[in-house]
């Protein structure tokens, strides 16, 4: 079952390499993480651009001309990354590159964006992302800054004392949210973080850091803990005895871990860039398209990400004509004002449009928004 | 030198061939194929000459590039100032990690250097401050032009290109040149064999320390040019999909030679890009051409193409060597010596034991300058344990050991040599992958020029100690007939060659005393008689030698005394004539009359 | 029973044995002597397929054992007693007998463990104890007990008498003579020359890795040949 | 008590039952280690594979919890047979060659599960209480009990194997005299092969235990593999209850280290105490160590 679906991906990546250049598509160039230990992440994110350019294709593309993904896997790795969006520009000869997860390797490629003058994407909510001084990096989505804001601001308005217990894991994505959690939390003078620590992606045992969180006497709990993972570490939090309002960021929205960890979850916030309960016309559009190409799997929030980088570049085009350089693409990305699932898409002076996120709370074994 | 000529063609031809590729992406990935090169040359160093599983070795490539990331990002150091000193600096820091883990040997040492390129990954995930953390560190500058406007190449990307050959070339002439220095000769030999080495006076670990470190720095400088290259560097580079590349392509190539490290860098270090066209497979199909080279190509993809160049590379025939000038040489007198001097070697009261066995018990005996020794008796009688004893292979269990006035109680068996004293081994012990010529050259280890300075630099000084080296090389071969065969692998010679070698590699330590280890054991009597001249004629030339031996023949012919140990006793001391008409000998060898049969 | 013609074998890319040629027949005792390094141990290194041979044959109860595989030898019913006893000092004398029956199954083996505590009943007093912590002459009687669980019809026995007291070695020879009587034939190499000329029935001398004479024991017993092979004199 | 007890009490119980996990580790790379005098990079896939094979056990045959553990062992088994016949015995004597060859096996395995299983982590449901049972500070549940039990069991069964079996003694003899086993009837070959199954078995047994805590994925066994070596170098070879106290005393160690340094850190702990054990008494490993290269 998995095999097939895994060999339909195979299959589909193999295609696009050896795909005749009859109708001269535009080429998009993905480099992401499908194997290694963040590949399921990186394979949604493919599935849902994959949707978007299906879409797109489905209402006759550019000009005449259709889009092709060429999907490239770069192990995650930031060196394999590199020669990964070098081979895309040069060799693929892609008009657009998305170097996808983990944000190091997007970080790691964007000097082959800069110096071929090649616009780029690039799925990850750290920071620095858009600090590279690289004009053709534009990212659709939102970040660490934004949604620990959020958070900040319903930990200050809860009813508790206040004792704020992080963790999050221990690489690039974690590194950032805790650095940016503790800057928000100072401006509420009334909110102390009494404990911050990391885990490890491969880490199995969290009665250590619950027992510290414990003894700490922290009320306010924000655990980046990404799913199933979350299960096990929910789990043992109850088995320690640890008990406080959690508050999380992206990675405790998921439907399994609400069916399998409900009643530990429950009145906990959390934020999402993207959750299947929206219902705009955007988001409905995309459950609809993603669902007719996934065998009716309801897409995630990384799902969501693939998506809405299909509907940017593709409004770029249609702006700067199907035949547009790097040059003019990039004009047209950074005119960007679009409406999609995430919500409005307008990018800064450094291309990050800053997307809102979702603020939810798990009441009642349910998702709601707030 | 055939080597060396193919090597510079190669690089010579890949750096014409950098201006036939025009595609961007080819150029980068054949940069980066060179700049991985450094890496496998440093790892060959340690791995390939001195023969040593450091699993962990290539994370010293990613030290590099931390290094000099952080030395430019951080210090503000110009580009190639950091560059040059990543080699320094990831050196120092192997030599921490050699010193912990080269204590022990084997899969052991392998295994903790892979624990120390784990604590290493480790420090560089968790230290944000210093290293970035897992986000690694971006924007490192890349690789400047060196001047603005070269005629003859006017874009950056073939600068870069021509740069990179030119220090790669500067590398291997390094590698080559130490190689071809006593460094060199001291890994080939811990490699080889590391007791006969010790016995030469190469202490094996300190040699293995100084190639671990030599190669870390090698890598070093590869990874600090990796670092600005792609001009990122993130902890990624010191888990295993990044170290076992290395070993692929090291391995892949060919270790142990000099060309093998660059063809594989090349070869292999292109394999994952091509690989890319199985996209989500491509470590399925890494694995299995990494099993199958390791089981169709056992030396790589060199020693491949070496063997089917010159189809005649290992000779079938078993090679023999021919009845030498020793004859000519020295007075072939079986007569007593005439200068027998003063006591060179005393052993007083020396006793071993093994647990509960008395390997030894009480030997006293002195030995004579210019004496030729017999030490016989049965099998298990502690002939070889007192050998052992001697030249510091074995820790006594009591007594002394005086050499020429110095007492060697316990010493390490190099500290033994550097006394002057050297051995043959009962098992016969050379360095069978080497030539005759560089077996015994590798034993002028203890008087040959190792100053660091005069080997890199070539000073006059050392070229001569080279040349004198040569001479005595052939001089030694001359005298024990094998000159003819000084090209031949050692292991390709015929059993009593081999037992003339180790005489000679003896021979090369310019030792005072010799011990030989049953040197006539498996020699037909022509042979015997050739070795038995051979040793007369050292006793001639003023050497002291001491022979355990059991062919009866060789001894009475060529000792001036003869000692018999039985079951760890002395139970005979004297001529001769004197020792085979003793009856405890008698019975010692045939056996009591004792047994009645049932 | 065993017939080895032009046996040619050795480590590496020397030959330690340029052509040795000898037979055992049924119920015989045989025994190879020889100076150190002269083949003897190698040629029984061969025989049980320790080492690879080059060439020549070893046909054992008209089987070609030539480069057999060890077990596939032991399985065929000839076992050797290797030089310096080589126990599991580390294990009980039991479970060295019971690895000594390997080959046999599990059971045949428990119940063959009984007959050599009968034949050898030091070794049923010391049952339990690890064999290295033994007398020397014990852990000679033990490798032989081991040698034998295996019932083989040929044992090839090393240098039973090496390191041990002339009272001991007498004990060996003992012990020889009434594993023939048996059933089993022996095939010997001893350095003590004197013990083993006198239980043999026949002897061969081996020098430089060939035979160099052949005969009845008795005959080689006071013959000068031997003397001058062991002594040089 | 002070909570700087409880915490570190808690700690060394968790610390013994992940020290039991180490142990089935390291037990599989030592049978190798010692009897073939090889290193297996590919046994932390086996563990990543027995997790996979209880997955698939209890998802998709329908089997119990305690059946899927033993029916990974057993096919984990299987796939440490097939990695000896094809990566290890055409390259036998060239041990650094047969560590790359098995790295070579890993490489392979980790993107066979990756195309099998795909990328995302699977979980094992094990039937077991979830309500924790309180035994003064320490809190336990039913699962953890049953792995820490399970995998003394199995360290237990497999001592008894090697102790009182004549296939047992088999394996023992071989890695203490070759030439002497071979003597005995020994087929070689056979054993290589069944000590590479063994330790296979026990590192697909720990897998499957684990992962019924933990997820299963891919690249799950490449920490395991390296807590192993820490293990086997820390013990050195021969010795059962050497390398079940050396596990042991890891996990605990770990486990304070987790309390009272960072989470972040301990796996740096297994190395830092081997590396320390090594400059502190660099003689007495080496003398445990019996066989080198």
């Amino acid at each position: 079952m998995r095999f097939a679906r895994t060999m339909a991906v195979f299959a589909v990546s193999l295609a696009a390499v050896t795909a005749v250049q009859a109708q001269d598509p535009i080429k998009y160039g993905l480099g992401v993480a499908l194997t290694g230990p963040i590949g399921f992440m990186g394979t949604q994110y493919t599935k849902g651009l994959q949707a978007g350019i299906d879409y797109v294709n489905s209402q006759g593309g550019i000009g005449g001309r259709k889009f092709e993904v060429i999907v490239r896997d770069t192990k995650g790795i930031p060196a394999d990354a590199i020669a990964v969006a070098k081979r895309l520009i040069e060799l693929d000869k892609a008009s657009v590159i998305d170097i996808t997860l983990p944000g190091s390797a997007t970080l790691a490629s964007q000097s082959v964006s800069k110096e071929a003058k090649i616009p780029m994407l690039g799925y990850t909510t750290v920071p620095a992302a858009v600090d590279q001084g690289n004009p053709y990096y534009f990212r659709p989505y939102s970040n660490v800054n934004i949604i620990s804001a959020t958070l900040a601001k319903v930990i200050a308005e809860l009813p508790n004392e206040k004792r704020v217990a992080l963790l999050a894991s221990n690489d690039d994505y974690g590194r950032s949210a805790i650095q940016v959690m503790i800057d928000a939390l100072k401006s509420y003078p009334d909110v102390k973080v009494v404990f911050s620590d990391y885990y490890e992606r491969t880490q199995t045992d969290f009665s250590a850091i619950f027992l510290r969180m414990k003894a700490a006497k922290a009320d306010t709990l924000y655990l980046d803990i990404r799913y199933p993972q979350s299960v096990t570490a929910l789990k043992q939090m109850a088995e320690v005895g640890l008990k406080g309002t959690l508050v999380n960021s992206l990675l405790f929205y998921n439907n399994e871990l609400a069916q399998r960890a409900g009643a530990l979850l429950e009145g906990a916030y959390i934020t999402a860039l993207w959750a299947p309960i929206k219902d705009d016309p955007e988001s409905k559009k995309f459950i609809e398209a993603f669902r007719k190409t996934n065998n009716g799997e309801i897409p995630d929030d990384s799902a969501a990400a693939g998506w809405c980088s299909a509907m940017v570049i593709a409004d770029a085009f249609k702006r700067a004509g199907a035949n547009a350089d790097g040059e003019k693409l990039r004009e047209a990305l950074a005119a960007t004002d679009i409406l999609s699932p995430i919500g409005r898409i307008k990018f800064n002076q450094k291309g990050d449009a800053e997307a809102p996120v979702l603020l939810l709370q798990f009441k009642n074994g349910a998702y709601h928004p707030l | 030198m055939h080597s060396r000529l193919a090597v510079f063609g190669l690089l010579a031809t890949v750096c014409a061939l950098s201006f036939a590729i025009t595609n961007p992406y080819f150029q980068f990935v054949l940069t980066v194929s060179l700049v991985y090169a450094f890496a496998t040359l440093g790892l060959n160093v340690i791995f390939g000459y001195a023969g040593q599983p450091a699993f962990g070795h290539p994370a010293f490539f990613a030290v590099g590039a931390y290094a000099s990331a952080l030395l430019t990002m951080r210090a503000g150091w110009p580009v190639y100032l950091a560059i040059a000193a990543a080699g320094p600096i990831t050196a120092g820091l192997s030599l921490a990690v050699a010193f912990t883990s080269l204590r022990l040997r084997g899969m052991s040492f392998g295994m903790v250097t892979i624990a120390c390129a784990s604590v290493m990954y480790i420090i560089t995930q968790n230290w944000v401050e210093f290293t970035g953390g897992p986000m690694g560190i971006a924007r490192i500058p890349k690789l400047p032009h060196i001047t603005a406007n070269w005629a003859f190449l006017p874009d950056a990307p073939h600068q870069i290109f021509v740069l990179l050959c030119l220090l790669l070339g500067l590398a291997l002439l390094l590698v080559d040149r130490m190689m071809a220095s006593p460094y060199g000769r001291a890994w080939l030999a811990v490699r080889e064999n590391e007791p006969l080495a010790a016995s030469l006076g190469i202490a094996p670990v300190q040699w293995k320390i100084i190639g671990f470190v030599f190669g870390a720095g090698l890598s070093g400088v590869g990874g600090a040019l990796f670092a600005h290259v792609i001009g990122f560097v993130d902890p990624t580079q010191m888990t295993w999909n990044a170290i076992g590349l290395f070993f692929i392509m090291l391995i892949g190539g060919g270790a142990g030679t000099l060309l093998g490290p660059i063809v594989g860098a090349l070869i292999f270090g292109m394999l994952p890009e091509v690989l890319r066209v199985a996209e989500i497979a491509r470590d399925l199909l890494l694995g299995l051409i990494l099993v199958l080279t390791l089981v169709l190509l056992p030396d790589g993809i060199t020693g491949f193409l070496q063997r089917r160049l010159k189809r005649s590379a290992p000779p079938k025939e078993v090679l023999v060597a021919e009845v030498g000038p020793v004859t000519d040489g020295g007075s072939a007198n079986p007569s007593k010596s005439k200068s027998i001097g003063e006591p060179l070697l005393t052993v007083r009261g020396v006793s071993q034991r093994f647990g509960g066995l008395l390997a030894l018990s009480d030997i006293n005996f002195e030995v004579r300058r210019g004496e030729i020794l017999g030490l016989v008796g049965p099998n298990g009688a502690g002939k070889t344990t007192l050998f052992n004893i001697l030249t510091g292979t074995t820790r006594a269990t009591a007594g002394d050991v005086l050499f020429a006035g110095t007492r060697i109680t316990n010493m390490s068996a190099p500290r033994v040599a550097a006394h002057g004293m050297a051995r043959t081994f009962q098992i016969t012990s050379v360095f069978p992958k080497l030539t005759v010529a560089e077996n015994v050259r590798i034993a002028t280890h203890l008087w040959s020029n190792r100053n660091p300075a005069s080997v890199l630099a070539g000073t006059h000084g050392f070229r001569a100690r080279e040349a004198e080296i040569d001479n005595e090389v052939s001089e030694i071969l001359d005298l024990t007939g094998l000159a003819s065969l000084a090209d031949v692998q050692a292991e390709h010679l015929s059993y009593g060659s081999q037992r003339l070698l180790e005489v000679s590699i003896a021979l090369g330590t310019r030792c005072r005393l010799l011990l030989l280890d049953e040197p006539a054991a498996g020699l037909n009597s022509s042979e015997t008689a050739q070795l038995r001249k051979l040793v007369l004629a050292l006793r001639d030339r003023g050497l002291t030698i001491i022979a355990i031996e059991h062919d009866m023949s060789f001894i009475m012919q060529s000792c001036d005394r003869i000692i018999v140990l039985d079951h760890g006793q002395k139970i005979a001391d004297g001529t001769a004539a004197e020792v085979s008409s003793d009856a405890r000998v008698i019975e010692a060898y045939l056996g009591s009359d004792e047994f009645v049969s049932a | 029973m065993l017939e080895i013609s032009n046996l040619v074998a050795g480590y590496g890319l020397k030959n330690a044995l340029q052509g040795v040629s000898l037979s055992v027949t049924a119920g015989e005792i045989v025994t190879l002597i020889g100076s150190n390094g002269a083949g003897k141990s190698t040629t029984l290194r061969a025989v049980s397929g320790l080492i690879r041979s080059r060439s020549g044959s070893i046909v054992f109860d008209g089987k070609n054992i030539f480069n057999a595989t060890p077990h596939q030898i032991v399985d065929a019913g000839l076992v050797h007693v290797p030089e310096g006893r080589r126990l599991f000092g580390e294990m009980t004398v039991r479970e060295n007998l019971l690895l000594g029956g390997y080959s046999r199954p599990k059971s045949e083996a428990v119940s063959r463990i009984e007959e050599i505590f009968a034949s050898f009943p030091r070794l049923r007093e010391r049952a339990g104890q690890l064999a290295g912590s033994m007398s020397g002459g014990e852990q000679q009687m033990l490798a032989i007990g081991r040698g034998l669980m295996a019932k083989p019809s040929l044992l090839m026995l090393d240098e039973p008498s090496l390191g041990l007291a002339p009272k001991v070695v007498s004990q060996i020879g003992e012990m020889v003579l009434t594993i023939r009587k048996a059933g089993v034939t022996v095939l010997l190499v001893e350095q003590n020359a004197r013990m083993a000329l006198r239980i043999s029935d026949r002897a061969y001398v081996l020098k430089l890795g060939g035979v160099v004479q052949s005969g009845a024991s008795s005959s080689l017993l006071d013959d000068v040949q031997i003397q001058k092979a062991y002594l040089g004199l | 008590m002070a909570p700087v007890f409880e915490i570190a009490i808690q700690q060394i119980v968790n610390g013994l039952m992940v020290g039991t996990i180490y142990a089935l580790m390291a037990l599989g790379l030592m049978v190798v280690l010692g009897i073939l005098n090889v290193v297996n990079m590919a046994q932390g896939e086996l563990y990543m594979l027995g997790g996979y094979f209880a997955y698939t056990a209890v998802s998709i045959l329908k089997v119990d919890y305690i059946t899927s553990v033993l029916l990974a062992m057993i096919a984990a088994a299987v796939v440490g047979a097939f990695v000896e016949r094809v990566s290890v015995r055409p390259l036998l004597g060239r041990p650094a060659a047969v560590f790359l060859a098995t790295f070579g096996m890993s490489l392979m395995l980790k993107n066979i599960a990756l195309l099998i299983w795909g990328p995302d982590p699977r979980d094992i449901s094990a039937p077991f209480n979830t309500t924790p049972l309180v035994i003064g500070p320490v809190f336990l549940t039913q699962q953890r009990i049953f792995i820490f039990v399970a995998a003394v069991v199995v360290v237990l069964a497999f001592a008894a194997f090697l102790r009182w079996t004549r296939t047992g003694m088999a394996l023992r003899a071989l890695s203490r005299d070759k030439d002497a086993a071979l003597l005995m009837g020994i087929n070689a070959n056979r054993l290589y092969m069944l000590s590479f199954g063994l330790g296979a078995g026990l590192a697909g047994g720990a897998g499957a235990l684990l992962g019924a805590i933990f997820s299963v994925y891919p690249t799950m066994g490449e920490l395991p593999l390296m807590k192993g070596f820490a293990v086997v170098v820390l013990a050195g070879i021969g010795s059962i209850a050497g390398v079940l106290v050396s596990a042991l005393i890891l996990g605990v160690t770990e486990g304070l280290a987790a309390a009272f340094v960072s989470t972040s850190w301990i796996d740096v702990v297994a190395f830092v105490v081997l590396i320390l054990v090594l400059l502190i008494y660099p003689q007495g490993i080496s003398r445990l160590i019996k066989r080198d290269a």
